[in-house]
């Protein structure tokens, strides 16, 4: 261990010890101060983001005997990181009060997660690479099962759990096979050998495993099975949260473990079509299942299935254009994501959650603003230019085009065309309907929450027109 | 010289008045509306003579430029421009004067109708776009102003709208006439693609190249090019003049009031068909074969559709019926290559019979608007003017020499006779028994009106108006003489029926009077051989004394003033002895219970199968809908596979992996 | 055969039998204590591996705490045995032989011929260092970074735990002075927008 | 030459102008009507102060503006007119002004919203026409659906949702495809550049596939037979303005995007399956023809009409290739020219005619052809406007309807006499249905009291319809300025299409 | 002799029945805990084998990591069902059927 080392990972290290600092205040603060929680775990996401920036300067480097990884990708992934689970504290912050959730375990869990998910992006080891799942997952569990009074939350929890946890058995069991085909664990290390690797199909049995693990993250058909569960049965807070920084771990795991030349790359041929499998099976349920939900938060949940279909085109098609726009897919999906469910928790109030498409009927009419915020995400998830999303699934498009999958391009169109239609559905239902007589819908009062929303949703109209500088970062993200 | 300006005012000053009449008609009230049409087409008529008279008296060469270019793609130019010599000039003539007397007549019979501004508009607009489509140097032009008065026409025919009748005759007559024109635009489309230009002089000019073209039109069987323009062009004119089998509107067009029956389908619009195959008489003369359809179908509209008129108690359906027989003869005298022939009987057509419409008229106007001649009779006492200037007219129209319908029609069926074309045997039979056809009608008609005891009667307290009869033959005054804006075009109009054939007969068919606005192959040149024999206008009365045509008219006077004026019980002894033939002809060959079977309800039907069928049922229930409900269907079983059930997921999972496995593991990798 | 590959078999025998009735047996105590002799066979095999640091770990914590812990929460939730069991019974055939492919396929896979090696001598693998220090050494050297994050985990993990099943009674009322005198108007009115009541029909949700 | 970048303003404007009317808010509708229509106005002066500027002699791009917009892809918002381009865009920012006017009173509820969609969307489409990035192009392309999809589905009739989502579906289904292929041959030429991608060597087979990606996308919108169902469904909801619009300009994008990508990036597949487009436009003639002839909603009946037209549009398209293959240059580009001149001509009577059917409609609330009758005499100057709108969607000569049917039917004879002879069918058919529409609800006795009782058309309507008239009227008696106007582009267009890429 | 296979295959075994035990258990879901655990032994068996065999001692040390993990893994698991079985008053796997479709 270094000087060198402990900069490169300040970021982790700051985190850490605020985390702790959180843990104590949220401890033994009084009551009266719970709010202050909200806003030290704001300041400390911005000292992160802060020193994440700084410790870019001093990358591309690998610290800790090559466990870290200090990259562009990394700072990229991170950064984004950072800002989603800002918005995400922002956003629940007026729901979990309305619904006397524990803010602060909340925060400290969040940003746990958040601490996994900057380890994970930076793993240069499959031993980083599940201790930053397991960091991640596991604070997922528990947030997911935050509302204790919910059964709902609890059964989504129960599911989530363990499902999650065989998803780590299977991605462990893949990579004791990757090891025993190699001899590493080191990932640049395992690039290297796998080549002359005597036990070369043993890697291959364990891309298999390793892909699963990591379409479960993704929740990628037929690994999906958990998603729409938690999506529909979490507090609305914590749903805003899955639903955003896990996928850009997620992508950043994937990307560590299979692409970048190092890691299990050398095996492009077996994974890329096994991934293409996934993709097709993510896009079919997720654009078709989608379709009959009348509840807004699992629609959501099988749009995300479906997006993480596209995502995975985009790796599968194997290059670092391809991978790239893997990753400006995901922060594209985490900006649709939680501008969408920011709207749902807008609109929430005791006793009402807002979740089903029905209870947005006339919203136009209630509240045009909010409506024109959703519909923004709405046709930004359904990848209608100008906005962020078409942009999304041009360059997936294109990466799959280019790899001459052009018939998993095709399957992409089409599921965009099926998968249009629910997302058309939730606008008709703010636009064309008129707004029932029984349920008054109120927008939130909460400033920051209206503020920040619009700026989210505006924001996909605005990276819709000037993506450039995004696209462009996600590149040399990818390629250094 | 002529000069474009004179030409222009001639085209703009009807239109003028008719967009005063039209836009300002209430303005400028009735008299406004009137003055300013009949202004403009005063003038128009006023400078056509003085054209005419520089054209034929002053030397003046043609005019045939163009004003201003459509449009110019490539190669291909269409403008719109005029082309005036004698041939259209003395159309102009025709066509303002008889525009004129009839928008003067108008001021009578038409002075206590709602639509009295609206209708100068129309008249006055239908003249402008006679003289468009008569001054055309241009196919363009010439089918600007076809479509024009079509449109005109639709609109007068339908003019009393709130009558379904008239309305329906209105569109009929539209509709019938665009599949005539379906055949026009090809033709000129055919005309362009071969002849390289819409202008006429460059077209013909080229004219002579056609020989030889051919066009596989049918796979295997090439067909003359000038053969194919020919008859497409002739379609045109079939749906325009009313010849068989398009002829079913010109009847129904009846509904319109009667002076526009007078001015558009008697003289003017209907023979535009006629003008048209005269002004393209270079390409006509190319191709022998159509020729001989131009004189077929024409001299079997001379016969046949005469024959209907005999049976028909309307009584401006039975000068209709009578219109269809002699724009048949015009176009076999076209087919027999006698064009100024047939422009000649054009003209005093145009003449005599707007007189006789307008008489007509004059007589429905007595009537009350009654036109069934089963109610009329001994009419001759009450209106004498409208009877003397309808004698005239019959007597020329029955081609008793010497007036003008004798002139013209004698020298189309000895054009006909002389033709050597194939189908001249059977059109000269047509057009000679024609003439004991026309006849017969033309007097029915005038003893059923004029003579006899009158079948009507007065009573004071029956309704009156167009509308208003509710019992039918029974007036609520005598009918009496109309007033003199109806009688002094009727008058003005009995002076050329009676005498324009003298004046006109040498000239214009022996005289070369159209000079090159009319080209006849030698060949074909069928008037030359009969110039041989003509030794003048009165020697040809005399002459005519003693040939078969005479004596037929003689017939058919007889025959009817023998039936009507004697037996009026003959009649229908007659009609109940013919039986069969004698329905056929009544039911006007059954042309338009065919037509309505066939094309209106046919087509409904059809429209409703293929919207029912294809568009509704098969593209959106089966493709559309159909894929979305199928969606929707796979979409709601899918969702079954995600049960809650935690073992479900896992198991879902586990095959998820297994199949991962098997797929693409155990299988060997490329 | 060799006496390792005896004491393989036998403890091979009672891990998988172990596992067998975990899964199979209805009573969870039953289960929990099936798992335990599954654990002390694995940690036998370990041994055989010369993995003498894990295998007491896994003994140590595996069975001495976690196993504990799992039938500390088995007997306090107080789970009733269910009496039926024919889900179980009608989906075991496809369940057996959904594991037996599985099970089939990997071992196809695996390559087992290929690794019908001997392992190397343990003293000279382990650079002649006792096993423990072996890793320890890995540990605190190579290992810092995952080790602290370890810690950390640990860390969520008891933050979790508490935060899922540390409650306040519901049903117990006790007095909070801060509350109380932290209380802001607007919560002790709640001032709730009611849409106008129109005619006999306005009742409200 | 000017630097002002005319362009941008003419898809700016519009969109900038609709902010200020959202601002306005549901409370002073007046207010919003005026705003918007300023910023149509402002945006019609634009376009009209570019005329004196435009190069009439040139088949270049003109007023051409080009920034890098994503270097990465070399995507360029690239902007540039030429005949084409500019006689469609005046369409439309003529278009949006009597929209705007037209919807004054139509639209009552939730005024700014829609007079804000109208703008948005005239900025969209004025975008589409001027795009010549290949991407650019798409994104305007697509972008247009949402405020069309929002006017339809907010202000449209009973059945709005199903006739909306079906607009947005079915034209999404034909574009995403499409941007496939815009993809593909991106990554075969490294730009988007759509004058590049026309110097593009592609072999048969990528040319098929691209083909049948842009007829479907394309063909959805023109539409073309057998994917032209949304259309009656869209028109017959929509609101007055968005049934103009649609008709006016949107079905025109998809007939413009046939012209700049189709045809010249894949002239040999377009070639080689000309004669399926020309089939299929003839269908589109005859078939639709007896479609509409028994419709009984009059907003169906014009959709329907509608299709037919947008036959002539296609079929004037692709001849080109028949003529091409006869050496008849002259012949082709009198087919070319047809379909711009019918495209152009179509946009001002079928808007003419769908607001003709508003006006109606404001006043009876219903377009059942068999609720009306006898409208000359309950409105004299609505039915002069009537009929003559009828006359000119009947292709009566002197009216702009005739003037592209003439035009092709001229071509299409120069390739087959039985070609013309199916198109000019339409004479028949399209006097057929318009004209018993007219004997339907214009002649005849008034159906009931509630239309004895219509009012004439006041002035604001009577403004709308006389300049649609004008118009109508002017291309009809003079075409030659637009035609002047599109000859060097429709020139440049065959001699590109004469040169195969194999 | 032993070999690295006996190892392998004893851990594929177990791997195997722990699956088959979260899919086929339909009773509780303190037993599919237990399958977690069997799963990691599994795993961890082939770790250490692999790490004996290739006398390299990071497939231990991964060992060591997972062990601690699983330990709060299982800590996360309990408190979860201690949840459930609160708000249910069961931990019947198949009445958690409430998210679904």
């Amino acid at each position: 261990m270094s000087w060198n080392d402990l900069i490169n990972v300040l970021p982790e290290l700051y985190l850490t010890g605020s985390i702790c600092v959180l843990l104590l205040f949220d401890a033994f603060a009084g009551a009266r101060y719970r709010n202050a929680m909200h806003w030290l775990s704001m300041l400390v996401l911005i000292v992160t983001a802060l020193l994440v920036v700084a410790a870019q300067r001093v990358g591309p480097a690998t610290a800790f005997s090559g466990m870290y990884i200090n990259d562009a990708l990394a700072g990229l992934l991170k950064l984004f990181s950072i800002l989603a689970v800002a918005l995400v504290f922002v956003f629940a912050s007026p729901y979990l009060r309305m619904r006397k959730l524990a803010a602060g375990e909340f925060h400290t869990l969040a940003l746990f997660a958040l601490l996994g998910i900057m380890m994970l992006v930076s793993a240069g080891n499959l031993v980083m690479i599940y201790l930053g799942l397991e960091m991640l997952t596991l604070s997922s569990y528990a947030l997911v099962a935050l509302d204790r009074d919910s059964p709902r939350a609890t059964e989504a929890a129960m599911k989530y759990f363990v499902l999650g946890a065989m998803a780590s058995g299977l991605l462990l069991y893949g990579m004791s096979m990757i090891y025993g085909a190699t001899g590493t664990l080191s990932l640049a290390g395992i690039g290297a050998t796998l080549p002359m690797s005597p036990h070369y199909m043993l890697a291959v049995f364990g891309v298999v495993f390793v892909l699963a693990g990591i379409a479960f993250k993704f929740g990628a058909a037929p690994f999906h099975m958990w998603l729409p569960d938690v999506y529909e049965g979490s507090p609305t807070a914590v749903t805003l949260f899955v639903a955003s920084a896990p996928k850009l771990a997620a992508v950043g795991m994937a990307l560590r473990l299979l692409d970048l030349g190092g890691g299990l790359h050398p095996l492009f041929p077996y994974w890329q079509d096994m991934l293409a499998v996934l993709a097709v099976a993510s896009l079919a349920i997720g654009s078709l299942v989608a379709i009959v939900q009348s509840n807004l938060k699992r629609m959501l949940a099988y749009s995300t299935i479906g997006h993480m279909g596209y995502l995975l085109i985009g790796l599968c098609a194997g290059t670092s254009f391809g991978a790239a726009a893997s990753v400006f897919y995901a922060i594209a999906y985490v900006l649709m994501s939680t501008a969408a469910f920011g709207v749902i928790l807008a609109l929430a109030r005791t006793g009402f959650e807002a979740d089903q498409i029905e209870d947005l009927r006339g919203l136009n009419q209630r509240s045009p603003w909010l409506a024109g915020l959703m519909a923004l995400a709405m046709f930004s998830l359904a990848g209608v230019p100008p906005l962020f999303g078409f942009w999304a699934k041009l360059l997936v498009l294109q990466a799959a085009i280019q790899a001459n999958l052009l018939w998993l391009a095709i399957v992409g169109a089409v599921a965009a065309i099926i998968s249009l239609f629910y997302y058309l559905r939730v606008v008709k239902v703010m636009y064309f309907d008129s707004p029932a007589e029984d349920r008054t819908l109120i927008a939130t009062s909460d400033a920051s929450l209206r503020w920040v929303l619009s700026l989210n949703a505006l924001a996909l109209l605005a990276l819709g027109v000037f993506q450039g500088p995004l696209l462009d970062w996600c590149l040399r993200g990818i390629t250094g | 010289m002529i000069s474009t300006a004179t030409l222009l005012a001639i085209v703009l000053a009807p239109l003028a008045g008719a967009i005063l009449a039209g836009l300002l008609g209430r303005k400028i009230g009735r008299t406004g509306a009137h003055s300013v049409t009949i202004l403009g087409v005063g003038i128009a008529c006023i400078l056509s003579i003085r054209v005419l008279y520089q054209l034929v008296w002053g030397g003046a060469p043609a005019y045939n430029q163009d004003i201003y270019t459509w449009f110019q793609i490539g190669g291909i130019g269409a403008n719109v421009g005029f082309l005036v010599d004698r041939l259209s000039a003395m159309m102009m003539v025709v066509v303002t004067f008889v525009s004129l007397m009839v928008h003067v007549y108008t001021v009578g019979y038409m002075a206590d109708d709602d639509g009295y501004q609206r209708f100068f508009s129309y008249i006055a607009l239908f003249t402008f776009f006679m003289l468009m489509l008569v001054m055309s140097n241009n196919f363009l032009q010439l089918f600007f102003g076809w479509e024009g008065v079509g449109l005109v026409s639709y609109l007068l025919i339908g003019f009393w709208f709130k009558k379904p009748s008239a309305s329906y005759a209105g569109m009929k007559a539209f509709i019938v006439n665009r599949v005539g024109d379906l055949g026009f635009v090809l033709g000129i489309a055919a005309a362009l693609h071969f002849l390289g230009s819409l202008d006429y002089s460059t077209a013909f000019a080229h004219a002579p190249s056609l020989t030889g073209q051919t066009v596989e039109v049918i796979g295997g069987h090439p067909w003359s090019a000038a053969t194919l323009i020919c008859i497409l062009l002739f379609i045109g004119a079939m749906g325009k003049s009313a010849q068989v089998p398009l002829h079913v509107w010109l009847p129904d067009s009846m509904e319109g009031p009667t002076p526009i029956s007078a001015l558009i389908h008697a003289a003017t619009m209907v023979t535009a068909g006629v003008f048209m195959v005269a002004r393209m008489s270079p390409l006509f003369e190319l191709s022998g074969t159509a020729l001989s359809v131009v004189m077929v179908t024409g001299a079997t509209g001379a016969f046949f559709l005469g024959l209907i008129g005999i049976t028909q108690f309307d009584i401006k359906r039975v000068i209709a019926y009578s219109t269809l027989s002699q724009l048949g003869y015009m176009m076999a005298a076209l087919g027999a290559s006698a064009y100024a022939a047939g422009i000649f009987h054009l003209m005093t057509h145009a003449f005599f019979k707007a007189l006789l419409f307008l008489g007509a008229g004059s007589v429905i106007m007595a009537m009350h608007h009654e036109q069934d001649m089963r109610h009329m009779g001994g009419l001759r006492r009450y209106m004498p003017i409208t009877y003397a200037t309808m004698w005239i007219g019959s007597l020329a129209l029955c081609g008793i020499p010497p007036f003008a319908g004798f002139y013209s029609k004698d020298a189309i069926i000895e054009a006909v006779g002389a033709s050597h074309v194939w189908g001249a045997g059977y059109a000269y039979w047509c057009v000679l028994l024609g003439v004991f056809v026309t006849a017969t009608y033309t007097f029915r008609m005038m003893h059923l009106t004029f003579h006899g005891a009158p079948r009507f009667r007065v009573d004071p307290h029956a309704g009156h108006g167009h509308d208003g009869h509710a019992e039918p033959g029974v007036l609520a005054h005598a009918p009496h003489e109309t007033p003199w804006v109806v009688t002094v075009p009727l008058v003005l109009l009995a002076i050329p029926s009676l005498a324009i054939g003298y004046f006109a007969a040498r000239p214009l068919l022996y005289g070369g009077f159209f000079g090159s606005a009319i080209s006849v192959l030698p060949a074909h040149d069928v008037l030359a051989g009969m110039a041989a024999e003509f030794h003048g206008p009165l020697a040809l009365a005399v002459h005519s004394l003693a040939t078969t045509p005479f004596w037929l008219a003689i017939a058919g006077i007889a025959l009817t003033s023998y039936i009507y004026l004697l037996k009026p019980t003959l009649a229908g002894t007659i009609s109940k002895a013919l039986g069969p033939l004698y329905r056929i002809v009544d039911h006007k060959f059954y042309f338009d219970e065919l037509y309505t079977a066939l094309f209106a309800r046919g087509s409904v039907a059809l429209g409703k199968a293929l919207w029912k069928g294809a568009d509704a049922g098969a593209i959106d229930g089966l493709v559309v809908n159909g894929s979305a409900s199928l969606v929707g269907r796979i979409a709601r079983r899918a969702r079954t596979l995600q049960s809650g059930y935690l073992y479900h997921y896992a198991f879902a999972m586990i095959v998820g992996l297994i199949l991962l496995l098997a797929g693409f593991v155990l299988v060997p990798h490329a | 055969m060799s006496i390792e590959l005896l004491a393989f078999y036998f403890f091979a025998f009672f891990a998988v039998l172990g596992a067998l009735l975990v899964i199979s047996l209805r009573n969870p105590v039953h289960a929990v204590l099936s798992l335990v002799l599954t654990f002390f066979s694995m940690a036998s095999i370990w041994m055989l591996l010369r993995a003498e640091f894990l295998a007491l770990v896994l003994i140590v914590v595996y069975v001495g705490a976690v196993m504990v812990l799992f039938l500390f929460v088995v007997m306090m939730l107080d789970i009733k045995v269910a009496a039926a069991r024919e889900g179980f019974i009608r989906y075991l055939p496809v369940g057996i032989g959904v594991a037996a492919v599985m099970l089939a396929e990997m071992v196809a896979l695996l390559g087992v011929r290929a690794m019908h090696v001997a392992p190397p001598p343990s003293a000279a693998v382990m650079g002649g260092q006792a096993n423990v220090v072996w890793i320890g050494r890995a540990l605190y050297t190579e290992y810092l970074l995952p080790f602290e994050l370890a810690a950390m985990i640990l860390t969520v993990g008891i933050v979790a735990a508490v935060a899922l099943t540390l409650r306040r009674r519901p049903g117990v009322r006790h007095q909070d002075a801060a509350r109380q005198v932290a209380v802001s108007a607007h919560e002790r009115v709640r001032l709730v927008s009611m849409p106008a009541e129109r005619g006999g029909n306005g009742a409200q949700p | 030459m000017t630097h002002w970048p005319f362009l941008s303003l003419l898809i700016w404007v519009p969109i900038a102008g609709a902010v200020p009317v959202l601002l306005a808010g549901d409370r002073r509708p007046q207010l919003a009507r005026w705003l918007a229509l300023l910023a149509a106005l402002l945006t019609l002066a634009v376009n009209l102060a570019m005329l004196p500027g435009f190069d009439y002699h040139s088949a270049a791009m003109q007023f051409v503006e080009s920034k890098p917009w994503i270097p990465m892809l070399h995507v360029h918002y690239a902007l540039g007119v030429d005949g084409i381009a500019m006689a469609l865009i005046l369409l439309t920012t003529i278009t949006t002004v009597l929209v705007i006017i037209g919807a004054w009173q139509a639209i009552n509820s939730r005024v700014h919203q829609y007079m804000a969609a109208m703008l948005v969307l005239s900025g969209f489409m004025t975008g589409v026409f001027a795009a010549t990035d290949a991407l650019l192009f798409y994104v305007f392309f697509e972008a247009q659906l949402i405020p069309m999809f929002l006017i339809i589905g907010v202000w449209g009739g009973p059945r709005r949702v199903y006739a909306a989502l079906k607009f947005f579906l079915y034209t999404f289904l034909g574009s995403i495809f499409m941007l496939l292929g815009l993809i593909y041959l991106y990554l075969k030429s490294g730009t988007f550049d759509m004058a590049a991608w026309q110097a593009l060597p592609l072999g048969m087979n990528a040319q098929t596939w691209l083909f049948f990606a842009f007829l479907l996308a394309f063909a959805v919108k023109i539409p073309m037979v057998p994917v032209h169902t949304w259309l009656p469904d869209a028109h017959v909801e929509a609101p007055t303005g968005g049934s103009v619009v649609l008709a006016a300009v949107m079905l025109k994008i998809g007939a413009y995007g046939l012209i700049r990508f189709a045809l010249p990036v894949t002239p040999d597949a377009a070639q080689h399956y000309a004669w399926l487009v020309v089939a299929l436009s003839l269908i589109a003639v005859i078939y639709i023809g007896y479609v509409a002839l028994v419709q009984e909603d009059m907003k169906k009946l014009v959709a329907y009409s509608s299709i037919a037209h947008m036959g002539f549009v296609t079929l004037g398209l692709f001849i080109v290739f028949m003529l091409i293959r006869a050496h008849d240059g002259d012949a082709a580009q009198l087919g070319l020219q047809g379909a711009m001149v019918q495209m152009i001509s179509h946009g001002f009577v079928s808007g003419a005619l769908f607001t003709s059917i508003g006006v109606m409609y404001d006043r009876l609330h219903t377009r059942l052809i068999k609720d009306y009758g006898g409208l000359a005499r309950v409105m004299p100057w609505f039915a002069v406007f009537m009929v003559f709108f009828a006359m000119a969607n009947t292709g009566l000569p002197g009216t702009s309807g005739f003037v592209g049917e003439f035009m092709v039917i001229l071509a299409s004879f120069a390739a087959s006499p039985w070609l013309a002879l199916l198109a000019a069918f339409t004479l028949v058919i399209g006097a057929g249905y318009t004209l018993w529409l007219v004997k339907r609800v214009v002649w005849g006795t008034p159906a009931s009291s509630k239309v004895e009782a219509m009012p004439d058309i006041n002035a604001r309507e009577a403004l709308v319809l006389a300049a649609f008239a004008a118009f109508t009227l002017l291309i009809g008696i003079w075409p030659e300025p637009l035609v002047k106007l599109l000859d060097p582009a429709v020139n440049q267009l065959v001699q590109t299409l004469g040169h195969s890429k194999l | 002799m032993i070999s690295l296979a006996h190892f392998i295959v004893l851990g594929a075994v177990l791997f195997c029945i722990a699956v088959a035990g979260i899919f086929i258990n339909r009773k509780n879901v303190i037993v599919l805990l237990m399958a977690i655990e069997l799963m990691l032994l599994a795993v961890n068996t082939n770790f250490i084998a692999f790490s004996r065999f290739f006398g390299d001692v990071s497939g231990q040390v991964f060992v060591f990591f997972i062990l601690t993990v699983a330990a709060a893994e299982s800590a996360i698991g309990l408190a979860i069902l201690t949840l459930l079985f609160r708000n249910r008053r069961t931990i019947n796997v198949a009445e958690f059927d409430d998210l679904r479709g």
